[in-house]
């Protein structure tokens, strides 16, 4: 056995070397790796996460919305995160291949199930925790329940709305790297599939895995910060 | 400006309750009972009563952030119940305990609130908010501020200010000063009854404390638990006859007092003081003291300016002396509120204390005897000044 | 030679005659051989539990001793959550590969992956507990005279203990979710019941590992819960 | 080691192959890996339980992934052990040509052994039955566009989808020899995990994907028809179990002795049933070969 | 029980501050600037001020939240400084105005914290648990709730409880009725100067409200901003003798009336009635009244109850009729407050009120002129009640 951190160093070497240049594959035959390689890999990982976040968005932010405002179903939203939490995403990924089939529409479908729970709860608490006096005054004022919605909840709500987002955006990217095993090329592949890759790759695979989820998550706590209210941001 | 002030100035109206009741779903006992009092426009009226009597309940069904179980409400005759809630709504101002200010909102942007649900154009908008905000006297730096940035008077004051902002012809207030100390409360109060002196609206004002009540109220409704009215009348009235044993309870055992901070000195009508001046003859004298209310003669110089009071012995001589045996202390003026007056002239061991104007000429005599007969004679109740005039000086 | 070794016939394996049409050769959902087979998962099951438990055990301690560190350095509490938020971010799939260079393949690389995810979780609602005992309650513990430690453990831990509980759900939850990735670095689980070999197209089999993932979940969430309403009795008075 | 089996055989008859536990294995460790579908795991599993049943103790690394993973194990001693095919091991570790493999099992072995002994490792007899990738397709279909050997697919590839394991791409057993060899161009080459190759073929995700000879479903369903090889891209393999020497020698005679016994057993009939047995009985491998070991008499 | 309530009623230690100064970190005006005052042991001692005055910082240097800058305090003599905070903090009870109890252990284990602390056994600190509420008047049943359980009153009295658990000589308490409404505080405020009156302990008390400085105070401690002492003196010396404008401004214009309700009728010493009983000969009374200080006679009835007084009319008979001209309103009671007396005395015509002890019987008669000659006596000063007797009834 070679001294860990050694094994460390040569073994990231060769990581790095795979994603800058392409290599026969250990199976021989063709080439692998290398920038082309790893961006077209990204780009479809990327396409496969967005594409989960829209359609999660488009579903659970009104929902959240709604159930916010009328301040009813509790018990749903809190229930839903749970359950979504608890939800294994290989489990759902799996369960999908075996029921509906491989490819690209049903793993995003996968992926939007995965997505919902922390968007459609984060927006129903951020709705939630708005004073009941500040929404009372609006009412007072004659605003109609749409207007209380769009100027006073939503706006009020979007910074935790974004808190959710941003962690399914996480679990999203995430899972996203298993998606090979359902037939869309992701950079998983990379991890997944090492015997074409080899070791090197593998370990490419995981380190480029990592630096797009931070780089997710970074990009998204920017987008929360930026998002909510001035108002809740001045020092007193 | 002065056309824009005009429009602050503008509206009222009169808020009449008829047999208004509101039972809770899921309580069976009423929290409103047919409750029947109108306002005259222009007029605050303070619902005071011990808490959970149903004072909130009251103002919310104006409007109509509670629906009535039964009878109605009139705003200048019309009922509430014609008119859909959101416009409603926007032709009533609503300050809240709590203010609630929008948060995510400027300070401006606050107060533009409803002009901008009336598709005000901007410009207008902005010329409103300036306004507003001398209105209220805050500094219209204030105006890009944040809430979070203000202090809690300002805040206060920003939240009548969003009342104001479509210079609706009624205002709900709801205890309003409730969250703020003492000290400062006074001071807002204050500034409220003469911002209210230029502009006029009907107020609806909510307070569970009596001296809040008086201090700010045209007229007081006192509601008892289950939102029953036990007394609505004029502070004075409500000082001098409650209605019943919890009303009198309600306004304190020292309401007779409560009532003299309801007065200026002016009001009273004034002993004549047997006036002297020096080196004057004191047959004279004499001769004024006997169809004069005061035993003693009041000394004053050549500007008619209080001197002291002239003792049987000063009237030995002939002629006035120039000093006379006891001082005129203590001096009272014509704006002093009737109440501190009583104190001065009971810390000083003299019975009466001249009365002077504005250029400290005598006026006249006030007497602890006087204020007595003045508060018992009904007309005390006439001459009680609007919660306007009792923060004029 | 060889050969000569074949030639003789054994005793042979009997080929079943397969129908076709039961319910599992149509590969639908069978709950029926769910119960009949459950043996089958029960070690991958304790295996699962073991993954599940020791990470959120061991991130628990962490956590806490660092929350405790920060007592007196309130400026770590920054940096802490940052590192720690990356470790939370890093998926876990790439967290096992990452460390088969260092540890290789096993139960011990799944634990570090999974124990690092929860950290954040767990740290960040030890603090916010913290943070929300009332300031009176401490000022008034303070002026009574209870030293800081005492003050900790008497007053703001218990107060804190709602928080920090949240959070172990929370942990204890997604990590049951993730240990099912644990197969990948060769720890077992209820994940290699859904992936490995043809697992993946059993129908049955996959909504098998996958409900009891959920039901572990769902089961720990229920111990933490039940475990927290015993030591906060205060909170479940009916306010005056 | 051809004496050893002349023991085996000379000491079988009736209950012959029965496998003695021998005490002396008791404190031998055995760590036996095997990659990561359903034949392997059965193989793994065969290979380990006779092992136990000659008193070896044994650990199980099974699921290992695919040949690169499990040959570094086996390597660096992760590993001392596990069931190969002879043809990938010669294309995917010694750079064989797929054309290149002699179709004959034990010279594909001995042809393996001596690239084997120069990394420590020895080869023990292959199984009887061979094993090779096909390209398969659903019946219908096939008669459909009149398709009975891979060539026929010269002009209809092109609107064809063919489906695999991802290391396929690269494979000259597979996809590249499929290119090259057959000059075919697909519509599209979609890699999905090794366990769905029916399954694409019955969502009808794939025209073509590729499975294995000795597959379950080939015997148990009809609707399923391979296409003939006909250029020879899918060298059939039998399965070798190799094993570090350092361990054989010493686990002693009785290591390589059991498991080629036990291998005896295993044509392509038994392998394709043990298979069904885990594929659509859906049987543990475990279970499945702790039956073979049963029925064909190696143990009680 | 008797043993027990002698250990509540024990120690007391005087509190004084010897040049307190205080200057937090950063910022350069000091909190508390040479602060020095004594409090005797077992008074009350009011810190009063306007909001950011210092109070809260002068009360927090005494258990060492806050460390001195400058300066020290002694208590009984002993520095402060000598003993570790923690062991410091035990010796005196400390009440917050959010009151702060600990929300997760019961009102028992609340009380019991500091006994625990000191490490008594379970027996001494249950027994003791039972006396404290009994002494704060609570229901012991209330031992094994959680504080959400208790209404704001109740929390309030458990947290005077808990300071006073380890019977400590000194207690602290920072606007201890501050959270409250004006109509329960009143409530609370005598509950606890009863309380005091039987515990004694010395006490330094924060508010920001005058009136409650003036009623809870043995002597008052007024500060000005930036923590300076404007002065400090008994109530009535304070509403005597301001000294100077900021504390007469502080106190209020009507610091007269604020006296009068720091006594009661007995304590003045009041008018003979000329007193008659029905049926007498008028003469005897004409001349009784020659000696009297009140111009009219008295008809009592045979067990001495006021009926009305008597007009010359009523004298014009040879002998004193059963029903006088006017009615002997109002009847005013020794233990009333001066006070509420002059209220009743203005509001009815009559400058005199008849004045009866419990039986009903006349005592004597209060006149405004009285309360006004009494008021400007030196006797005032004295005559006032201590807190502890200002809620005797
Ligand atoms: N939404 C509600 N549902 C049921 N009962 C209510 C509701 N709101 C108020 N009540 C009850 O109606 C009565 C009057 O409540 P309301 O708030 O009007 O009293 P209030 O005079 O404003 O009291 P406070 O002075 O404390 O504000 C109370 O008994 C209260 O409990
Ligand atoms: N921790 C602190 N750091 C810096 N300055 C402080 C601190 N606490 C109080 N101050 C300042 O010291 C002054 C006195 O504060 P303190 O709280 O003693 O006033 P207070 O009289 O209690 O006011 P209030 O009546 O509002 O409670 C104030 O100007 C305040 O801003
Ligand atoms: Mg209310
Ligand atoms: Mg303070």
């Amino acid at each position: 056995m070679i001294h860990p951190t050694f094994a460390l160093l040569s073994n990231f070497s060769g990581a790095f070397d795979f994603i800058f240049h392409t290599r026969e594959a250990q199976t021989g035959g063709v080439h692998v790796g290398g920038l082309h390689q790893v961006l077209s890999f990204t780009w479809e990982h990327v396409k496969l996460s967005g594409a989960a976040i829209l359609i999660a968005c488009a579903v659970a932010i009104p929902i959240g919305l709604v159930l916010g405002h009328a301040g009813k179903g509790e018990l749903v939203a809190i229930t839903i995160s749970n359950v979504g939490r608890a939800v294994p995403s290989l489990a759902l990924i799996a369960f999908f291949v075996a029921y509906i089939g491989v490819g690209f529409t049903n793993v995003t479908l996968a992926l939007v199930l995965l997505a919902i729970p922390p968007i459609l709860t984060n927006t129903y608490i951020g709705v939630r925790q708005v004073d009941p006096e500040v929404i009372d005054a609006g009412r007072g004022m004659g605003l109609t329940a749409v207007q209380v919605v769009r100027r006073i909840e939503l706006p009020l709500a979007l910074s935790s709305m974004f808190g959710g987002i941003r962690t399914s955006a996480v679990n999203v990217v995430a899972t996203a790297t298993i998606a090979p095993l359902a037939g869309v090329l992701t950079l998983g592949d990379f991890i997944l599939s090492a015997n074409v890759y080899g070791a090197d790759g593998r370990l490419a695979g995981a380190i480029l895995v990592a630096l797009l989820a931070v780089a997710v998550e970074l990009a998204f706590a920017t987008l929360q910060r930026v998002v909510s209210p001035k108002g809740l941001k001045v020092s007193t | 400006m002065a056309g824009d002030r005009a429009a602050t100035t503008g509206t009222a109206a009169s808020v009449e309750f008829r047999q208004a009741t509101k039972r809770y779903r899921g309580q069976d006992a009423p929290a409103i009972q047919s409750l029947t009092l109108e306002v005259p426009a222009g007029d605050i009226c303070v619902l005071v009563g011990p808490s959970g009597c149903g004072k909130t309940t009251a103002l919310r069904l104006v409007n109509r952030m509670i629906e009535l179980t039964d009878g109605d409400i009139l705003l200048d005759g019309q009922s509430i119940r014609k008119r859909p809630a959101a416009e409603l709504r926007r032709g009533i101002g609503y300050v809240i305990q709590q203010v609630g200010l929008f948060p995510h909102l400027t300070i401006g942007e606050n107060i533009g609130t409803v002009p901008r649900l009336l598709g005000w154009d901007r410009q207008r908008i902005a010329e409103r908010v300036n306004e507003l905000l001398e209105l209220v006297s805050l500094p219209d730096d204030l105006r890009d501020r944040y809430p979070a940035q203000l202090s809690g008077g300002q805040r206060q004051r920003v939240g009548v200010a969003r009342a104001l902002a479509a210079d609706p012809p009624v205002m709900l207030m709801d205890e309003p000063f409730g969250a703020i100390d003492p000290i400062n409360r006074e001071r807002l109060q204050n500034q409220f009854l003469r911002l209210q002196a230029e502009i006029r609206k009907t107020i609806l004002f909510v307070t569970h404390d009596i001296d809040e009540a008086i201090k700010m109220g045209d007229r007081v409704a006192v509601l008892r638990k289950g939102g029953v009215l036990a007394q609505y009348a004029t502070p004075p009235e409500l000082l001098m006859h409650p209605a019943d044993d919890f009303v009198e309870d309600f306004v304190g055992a020292d309401r007779a007092l409560k009532r003299l901070s309801l007065l200026r000195v002016r009001d009273v009508d004034l002993w004549k003081a047997p006036l002297a001046h020096a080196g004057r003859p004191t047959a004279d004298v004499r001769a004024a003291l006997a169809e004069a209310d005061v035993p003693h003669p009041l000394l004053i110089d050549s500007e008619g300016r209080p001197v002291g009071w002239l003792s049987e012995r000063d009237l030995a001589h002939d002629t006035v002396p120039e000093t006379p045996d006891t001082a005129a202390e203590p001096i009272v003026e014509l704006d002093d509120i009737v109440r501190d007056a009583l104190s001065d002239l009971l810390r000083s061991d003299t019975q009466y204390g001249p009365v002077v104007d504005e250029h400290g000429r005598v006026a006249g005599v006030l007497s602890v005897e006087l204020i007595s007969h003045f508060l018992s004679s009904s007309r005390a109740t006439e001459q009680a000044m609007g919660p306007a005039e009792r923060v004029a000086s | 030679m060889l050969s000569s070794v074949v030639v003789p016939v054994l005793a042979q394996v009997q080929i079943r005659s397969r129908s076709g049409n039961s319910c599992i050769e149509k590969n639908r959902l069978c709950p029926g051989w769910i119960v009949d087979h459950f043996d089958r998962y029960t070690q991958p099951l304790v295996q699962h539990v073991v993954l599940t438990v020791t990470s959120v055990a061991i991130g628990f301690a962490i956590a806490f001793a660092l929350a405790l560190l920060t007592r007196r350095r309130r400026w770590a509490v920054g940096p802490i959550l940052g590192f720690t938020g990356i470790l939370y971010t890093l998926p876990s799939l790439a967290v096992f590969f990452l460390l088969l260079p260092i540890t290789g393949r096993g139960t011990l690389t799944a634990v570090i992956a999974l124990t690092a995810y929860t950290l954040q979780i767990i740290f960040r609602n030890i603090i916010i507990g913290l943070e929300n005992v009332p300031v009176d309650a401490k000022d008034a513990g303070l002026g009574m005279g209870l030293t800081d430690r005492q003050l900790l453990w008497r007053v703001e831990l218990p107060l804190a203990l709602p928080d920090i509980v949240a959070g172990l759900r929370i942990a204890s939850t997604s990590t049951v979710g993730l240990a099912t990735l644990a197969v990948f670095a060769g720890a077992g689980g209820l994940g290699s019941e859904i992936i490995s070999g043809s697992n993946i197209t059993f129908k049955t089999g996959v909504v098998a590992a996958g409900g009891l993932a959920l039901l572990l979940a769902l089961a720990l969430d229920v111990v933490l819960l039940v475990a927290q309403r015993l030591l906060t009795p205060w909170r479940r008075v009916n306010a005056a | 080691g051809s004496d050893n089996n002349d023991n085996g055989s000379s000491s079988s008859g009736a209950g012959g192959k029965l496998i003695k536990s021998n005490s002396a294995n008791g404190d031998v460790t055995v760590k036996v890996g095997s990659k990561n579908f359903t034949e392997e795991f059965i193989l793994g599993e065969i290979d380990a339980q006779a092992l136990e049943a000659a008193g070896y103790k044994v650990k199980r690394d099974l699921n290992l992934g695919s040949e690169q993973i499990a040959f570094k194990a086996l390597k660096n001693g992760n590993i001392d052990g596990y069931p190969e095919y002879t043809s990938t091991a010669l294309t995917s570790f010694f750079g064989k040509k797929a054309t290149d493999i002699p179709s004959d099992a034990n010279q594909a072995v001995d042809q393996a052994q001596t690239d084997f002994s120069k990394v420590g490792l020895v080869a023990f007899a292959p199984t009887p039955f061979t094993s090779a990738n096909a390209v398969g397709m659903l019946k219908k279909r096939a008669d459909q566009l009149g398709l009975t050997k891979v060539s026929d697919l010269k002009g209809k590839s092109l609107n064809l989808t063919l489906y695999g394991s991802p290391e396929c791409r690269q494979r000259p057993d597979c996809l590249v020899g499929l290119e090259q060899n057959y000059g075919l161009k697909f519509k599209k080459f979609v890699p999905v995990d090794i366990g769905l190759r029916y399954e694409v073929l019955d969502k009808k995700q794939a025209d073509l994907s590729i499975i294995f000879t000795t597959d379950a479903q080939l015997s148990t369903r009809h609707d399923v028809v391979t296409l003939a090889d006909d250029k020879h891209v899918f060298p059939p393999g039998n399965v070798t179990f190799v094993a570090r020497k350092s361990t054989v020698n010493k686990a002693g005679a009785d290591m390589q002795k059991t498991i080629e016994l036990v291998q005896q057993g295993l044509t392509l009939k038994v392998m394709r049933e043990l298979n069904a047995r885990v594929d659509v009985d859906r049987e543990t491998p475990r279970q499945a070969a702790r039956e073979y070991l049963k029925e064909s008499g190696y143990t009680k």
